[in-house]
């Protein structure tokens, strides 16, 4: 029987323990990551990208070739990375702020012109490396440093809904999915797809992981799921938001 | 100087609003427990775009017998930017032997970061003081105190911290603590200390103007600045 | 396909933006990421039409934060890549060359300057200086080649990408609007064929074998944990960029011996104060000119050495003293006086420059 | 300063002053001589006074820009207004004679002020569309910077591929680049 959550081979050994928070849900999105690359056997040739904000905690986490860059900017670094040479696999990774706030020009437009990328988006609900201020998809009256009442929409706006909006505008060999960390083997099998999707060139693929913050949601561990399974999933329903049509390129 | 009647154990939480002088007192009150000759760990649980944080006082405060569960400056990437990345032992502090004085800092779900650690909500010998400063413009008068620290929720206690820095005088610490009294009673709530800048605590006595015990200063936060 | 763009020496005449679309050629240039903004457009319109002949590739971004960024992502992946711009793409383009900056990654960046600040004209100006040479939140650890030619921005294009891939610094071709949408003739070439070697690239990512098991992974980063950390690599960077410095640096002098006036002036600009000191020359006044090639990094001892032997400067400029702050920087400590002629965002004619010489002269006799 | 001959040429946008410059240019080029040219562009480069700076000579060329042109042309009455500043002592400047209530707006230091008749010209003995050339005659006819024979080799560059559907194109242009040359080669200017 095999044993889950195994250590995937693509894994940097020399930085772990990793330096996410207890509870934290990057290294379980991180982990889901490793281990497709593994199944997929593309260590060799993918290229990770990481954004500022928590997931530059990530620089350094797997044996692949992984570029810290600036916030926002880490989609058109791996489009350009995709562009110049499309033999590489390219994984933009990031946060909620990163994709849907500063950088999402690029996210937008990469999805448009169906860039052969993915990315991959932990949505967390806050900006947590700065300490918990109100993010593109902070919910509804959710307390954060920046909303300290609660999230006034009519005030500070509604929460973003990403897959949605890249599902809209992304062409007919895109992928589209949100994944939840609660949802292990469901998220696996997304980021999975979408790589696969670009390993293809059937087109862009975006995958949006509901992740956890204990730290900064000042949750303790039921606290902490019930936030994610109760609240977030309602306001972000987790599943396949468009599954490639287009033939494999 | 008198010295705090001090239980068996002693968990004590310290929180207030933004420059408060929270983490000053907490890091006071744990190196005045070490001298005593306890075992005192001290928690960095200030999460909240912390730029004075414990971790440059690792060294000095380990020499004074404190042990600080904090992360070492360099061990996290991009200081400032990562400043409140939650240490993994903080989560059970509690667990540890002897007195454990947490730096709970501010911010806007007030002390529900407790709920990061294991047993705070059962644990019945925790206490949390709320750090008042007078000068702070968000805590100056009487109704600005009993608004802030209702808003903080679970509050033991007031600590009138109410200083001007180098250009504190007598007269106003008198001031803070005749303000941090009133706001206690309507709250409730006891004064637990009145704390002074260790040059100014000669001169107050052992007790201040209203009878709270005085806690001498020494600043230790202006080396801590990450 | 893929084969040479160019052939022997073609005279050409052409406008500025073409001349650096076949400049790129070239080189070898192997990818193009650029964003339209007045008055670079040319040179993608060029690029575009050029490049599916010789297997080339180009990308037209959202913004020029991407055309900046994906031109990094460009050079990681080992290809000769470049992007160009101009005034507000121009202080988007900052935040990327920044990266390339902190990362030591040979982008090439052509500028043709307009008026600022802000939207101002789409014409012209030579107030892009500070900019190109300073902007992002660093130490200005650039190469930068001012042009004042078209046979200057073919050449210099070309040796953009060698001093960007040999010495591993974002290097700017500064241009400006007169230049881009000017035609004059010029002589185009291959720069192997005349013995001009163009430097290898190398990719950063996606090298050959797997990370962790036959090769260490790249763990490319801009961030660090400590002050020390940060200063360790800044040291590193700026010891390396002083000793390129003299392998570098370019500049033109005419008449330094004994001179009544130097005028300095750049780009082209420095057309106007050549025309005007060799005419002034020949009328027998003692007038001579000293033109900074590269601005970043400054010939410095150069600029020493002619201003110590001239009795006062003109410094002459279409901007209101970019170029005058950094003379002065590098000339700190000497007692010469210096004069100007800033024109922020207006061209400037011989005529002009020989009018001011002769009324500085004038004043003085 | 060089011996470049400097051309102003200013008209309203859709004169086509620009392609005149080009096909003016691209004859120079032809015969080995050293041009810079510059188009005004920007806000004006649509519906505005387009000016071409065009300098031919046998040097390098050194400034784009020029204060005073020793032929400065305008083809409406926007366009002498805007280019009398490029007039001096040196300069000849010519105008189209049906352009009417710029008395005042004539440069009075030029060297020589010339009204011809192109305009007039073009429509009644040929067809507005080559209104431009005509100019562009009138320009070789003031300044000599190239020989009719290139000038004509040039067009043919240029439009040859129009005069391939229609020949007669090809006689009316040359006609055209004639008849506008002798207008001004005739008064003595050049």
């Amino acid at each position: 029987m095999e044993v889950l959550p195994k250590i995937p081979k693509s894994w940097n050994l020399e930085t772990k323990p990793h330096k996410f928070c207890p509870g934290c849900g990057h290294g379980l999105i991180l982990k889901a990551l490793g281990q497709v690359i593994d199944e997929l056997g593309i260590q060799d040739r993918v290229v990770f990208g990481c954004d500022i904000g928590c997931s530059l905690l990530s620089w350094d986490f797997f044996n692949v070739d992984s570029v810290q860059t600036h916030h926002g900017r880490t989609t058109p670094v791996m489009v350009g990375i995709k562009r110049a040479n499309p033999e590489l696999i390219v994984v933009a990774y990031m946060g909620d702020g990163g994709g849907y706030a500063i950088g999402s020009q690029h996210l937008v437009n990469a999805a448009t012109r169906d860039d052969k990328i993915t990315v991959l988006l932990v949505n967390n609900t806050n900006y947590a490396m700065t300490g918990g201020q109100m993010a593109p998809t902070t919910m509804p009256g959710q307390k954060t440093e920046t909303t300290p009442y609660g999230r006034d929409v009519l005030e500070a706006g509604y929460p973003m809904m990403g897959p949605e909006m890249v599902s809209a505008i992304s062409q007919d060999g895109a992928y589209v999915a949100r994944g939840s960390v609660a949802r292990f083997r469901k998220l696996k099998e997304y980021i999975k797809k979408a790589l696969e999707n670009q390993i293809t060139g059937r087109g862009f693929s975006f995958v949006e992981a509901l992740s956890t913050c204990p730290t900064n949601w000042r949750t303790n561990a039921e606290q902490t799921w019930a936030f994610l399974e109760n609240e977030m999933t309602k306001q972000y329903p987790p599943g396949e938001l468009k599954t490639p049509t287009g033939k494999e390129g | 100087m008198k010295q705090e009647q001090s239980p068996s154990r002693v968990l004590e939480a310290y929180t207030g609003e933004y420059a408060s002088g929270k983490s000053e007192n907490a890091v006071n009150r744990a190196v005045e427990l070490a001298r005593q000759g306890r075992r005192v760990t001290l928690v960095d649980l200030d999460l909240v775009e912390p730029c004075y944080t414990l971790r440059p006082l690792k060294k000095i405060l380990g020499e004074e017998g404190v042990s600080v569960l904090a992360w070492d400056t360099g061990e996290l990437v991009g200081l400032g930017e990562t400043g409140n990345i939650l240490k993994p032992e903080v989560q059970f502090c509690l667990r540890h032997p002897g007195d454990v004085i947490l730096d709970i800092g501010y911010g806007a779900s007030g002390v529900q970061v407790l709920n990061l650690v294991e047993g705070a909500a059962e644990e019945q010998d925790l206490k949390v003081y709320a750090v008042i400063n007078i000068a702070r413009p968000m805590t100056a008068a009487v109704t600005d105190i009993v608004e802030h620290v209702r808003s903080l929720k679970r509050v033991d206690g007031l600590i009138n911290n109410s200083h001007l820095g180098e250009e504190t005088d007598l007269g106003f610490v008198q001031e803070g603590a005749r303000v941090v009294k009133e706001a206690a009673v309507v709250l409730g709530l006891p004064v637990v200390a009145t704390s002074v800048m260790e040059q100014l605590a000669a001169a107050v006595g052992e007790t201040d103007w209203y009878g709270h015990p005085v806690r001498r200063l020494h600043r230790y936060l202006p080396q801590a600045f990450w | 396909m893929g084969e040479k763009p160019i052939q022997g020496e073609q005279k050409a005449f052409m406008t500025g933006n073409e001349a650096v679309a076949w400049a790129a050629l070239a080189a070898g240039a192997e990818i193009m990421y650029g964003y339209p903004i007045t008055p670079q457009n040319e040179i993608m319109q060029y690029w575009t039409r050029l490049a599916p002949k010789y297997d080339k590739k180009f990308l037209q971004t959202e913004d020029e934060l991407s055309a900046g960024f994906t031109t990094v992502g460009g050079v990681l992946a080992g290809r000769r890549a470049f992007t160009a711009t101009a005034g507000p793409g121009n202080v988007l383009m900052q935040e990327p060359m920044s990266m390339a900056e902190a990362m030591r990654i040979p982008t090439v960046v052509v500028v043709q300057q307009r008026g600022g600040p802000s939207t101002a004209t789409v014409i012209y100006s030579q107030q892009e200086v500070t900019l190109t040479c300073f902007g992002g939140n660093g130490e200005g650890l650039r190469v930068v080649y001012s042009t004042s030619s078209h046979q200057e921005l073919f050449d210099y294009t070309i040796k953009a990408f060698n001093t960007a891939w040999k010495y591993r610094f974002p290097t700017f071709v500064l241009a400006d609007g007169y230049q881009a949408k000017m035609r004059e003739s010029l002589v185009l070439y291959d720069p192997q064929e005349k013995g001009q070697k163009m430097v290898p690239t190398e990719a950063f990512v996606g090298k050959p074998g797997t990370p962790g098991e036959d090769r260490a992974p790249a763990h490319l980063r801009n961030t660090y944990n400590i002050e020390e950390e940060l200063m360790d690599v800044l040291s590193k960077d700026i010891k390396e960029y002083e000793e390129m410095t003299p392998e570098i640096i370019e500049y033109e002098e005419f008449n330094t011996e004994d001179t009544d006036l130097l005028v300095i002036a750049h780009g082209i600009v420095f057309r106007s104060a050549a025309m005007a000191a060799r005419e002034l020359a020949e009328e027998g006044l003692k007038v001579g000119y000293f033109r900074p090639i590269t601005l970043r990094p400054f010939p410095r001892e150069e600029l020493r050495k002619a201003a110590a032997k001239a009795k006062q400067l003109l410094v002459v400029e279409s901007s209101y003293g970019q170029l005058l702050k950094i003379v002065k920087d590098n000339l700190y400590g000497m007692d010469v006086p210096i004069k100007t002629h800033l024109r922020p965002g207006v061209g400037i004619t011989p005529e002009e420059v020989v009018a001011d010489v002769k009324t500085i002269l004038g004043e003085e006799e | 300063m060089d011996k470049a001959v400097k051309i102003a040429l200013a008209g309203e946008g859709g004169q086509g002053v620009q392609s005149v410059a080009m096909i003016l240019t691209e004859a120079a080029a032809m015969e080995g001589k050293e041009i810079l040219y510059i188009p005004n562009f920007g806000v004006e480069q649509r519906g505005g006074v387009s000016i071409a700076f065009v300098q031919i000579g046998d040097q390098k060329i050194g400034a784009p820009k020029f204060k005073t042109g020793d032929i400065v042309i305008a083809l409406s009455d926007r366009a002498v207004r805007r280019v009398g500043m490029y007039a001096g002592p040196q300069t000849v400047f010519i105008y189209d004679a049906g352009i009417e209530g710029v008395e005042d707006d004539l440069p009075e230091n030029a060297q020589r002020v010339l009204a011809i008749p192109a305009l007039e010209t073009a429509n009644k003995e040929l067809h507005p569309r080559v209104f431009n050339i005509l100019i562009m005659g009138a320009v070789i006819g003031a300044t000599h910077v190239v020989t009719l024979e290139k000038a004509k080799e040039a067009i043919e560059k240029k439009l040859g591929y129009k005069f391939e559907q229609n020949p007669k194109l090809r006689e009316m242009n040359f006609k055209a680049l004639e008849r506008g040359y002798e207008m001004v080669a005739g008064t003595g200017v050049a």
